[in-house]
């Protein structure tokens, strides 16, 4: 069960562990990524995300596919959601099941790690004195 | 021919669009493409050789264009 | 936010990411642990799980400590459950948070790993051939 | 005085209970519970040298012993 989605709605982490199990997998391990109410030193009042959502999904979908091949993981999804999200709101679940807690666990990060520089998804920060700025955290691969 | 060229994020800020219907010669080029969204747009905020997909895969300057194909230019990404 | 109990309801891992999220936390991992269908080529048909429960309890908020000192965890949640689980069910859940990712996936190996091998808990699987074994996975520091 | 010995799983198992309340003379340490449980019960499934914690505390053979200390023995934990 692999799926990679970019959403509009709020991202519901126990349905997301429910999809991704299977009664040969005994390990789930998940990540949720929160807008938080500071980065960088400044205070953060919300994000707003867009995305190249066709090929973000794409890329998502390949991460988990890799995934698979390099730590044999059963179930995979990815959520990430976009438009204008608020301090605390999840922006981005990644779900990975395996028999065995090491290979999920080591999964989590590839799969957390490579969405983060590969997805075609951008923010716009707003800060509480007003100011705006286009975060450019990663690098794409040629 | 026509290609639909499209411009996200700050991108898509600096040159007030996101998406551009263009015509285009036969055997243009990714790198066509840009050079004409950089002269219209009279901006120097797009990079002078960005990150292209066409089709949702990444291209090089080099990359051919067939009519329809969707170009996309991707600024620096930063999901999660 | 550190805490470590013994359960003998179902895990709600939704509940628990909430209770361990913060504002200042950007990051939140979490691992399931439930009980597989077979284990070294034999199907299981559940586990009956017991604990020194005041003990157990005591090691794992001890190993949330020690993640918060290494890793600067904000937030940190074990919940075990005892009694008679079912193929599927949830035995452990732990979440924890941080502001960056990265620390937040190394405390949770960390606290996943420790518990398993230090937390005074015990498994005994039911096989479907009616047999059944005390598991003896781990052995605890002196 | 009087001790609480905690038997757990395969340990409870073999010896047929989980808790035992156990008079020890003065100056016993851990290592003559662990005897005198092996003694009374006849079995031979306790190693040696068992883990065993006094208060929840990981103690050694040689640790002494107060009256109402409970002395835990814990087999290979395998939680998780």
């Amino acid at each position: 069960m692999m799926r990679a989605s970019i959403v509009r709605r709020a991202i519901d982490i126990a349905e997301l562990a429910k999809e991704a199990a299977s009664e040969s997998c005994g390990a789930t391990a998940v990540f949720v990524g929160t807008v938080r109410s500071t980065n960088d030193g400044k205070e953060v009042t919300g994000i707003d995300y867009t995305a190249y959502e066709q090929m973000a999904e794409k890329e998502m979908l390949g991460i988990l596919r890799e995934a698979a091949a390099r730590y044999e993981i059963v179930g995979g999804i990815i959520e990430h959601r976009i438009g204008t999200l608020e301090i605390g709101d999840a922006s981005i679940a990644v779900v990975v099941s395996h028999p065995h807690r090491g290979n999920a666990m080591d999964a989590l990060r590839y799969v957390v790690d490579e969405t983060k520089s590969r997805a075609t998804i951008w923010k716009l920060e707003h800060y509480t004195d007003g100011s705006r700025e286009w975060v450019g955290a990663g690098t794409p691969p040629p | 021919m026509t290609v639909t060229v499209r411009l996200f994020a700050s991108y898509a800020e600096s040159l007030g669009k996101s998406e551009v219907e263009m015509s285009i010669r036969d055997g243009a080029t990714v790198a066509d493409v840009v050079r004409s969204i950089t002269a219209s747009s009279g901006t120097s905020r797009l990079p002078p050789s960005p990150l292209v997909a066409v089709n949702c895969v990444y291209a090089t300057p080099e990359t051919l264009l067939a009519n329809g194909d969707e170009v996309a230019i991707i600024p620096p990404v930063a999901g999660g």
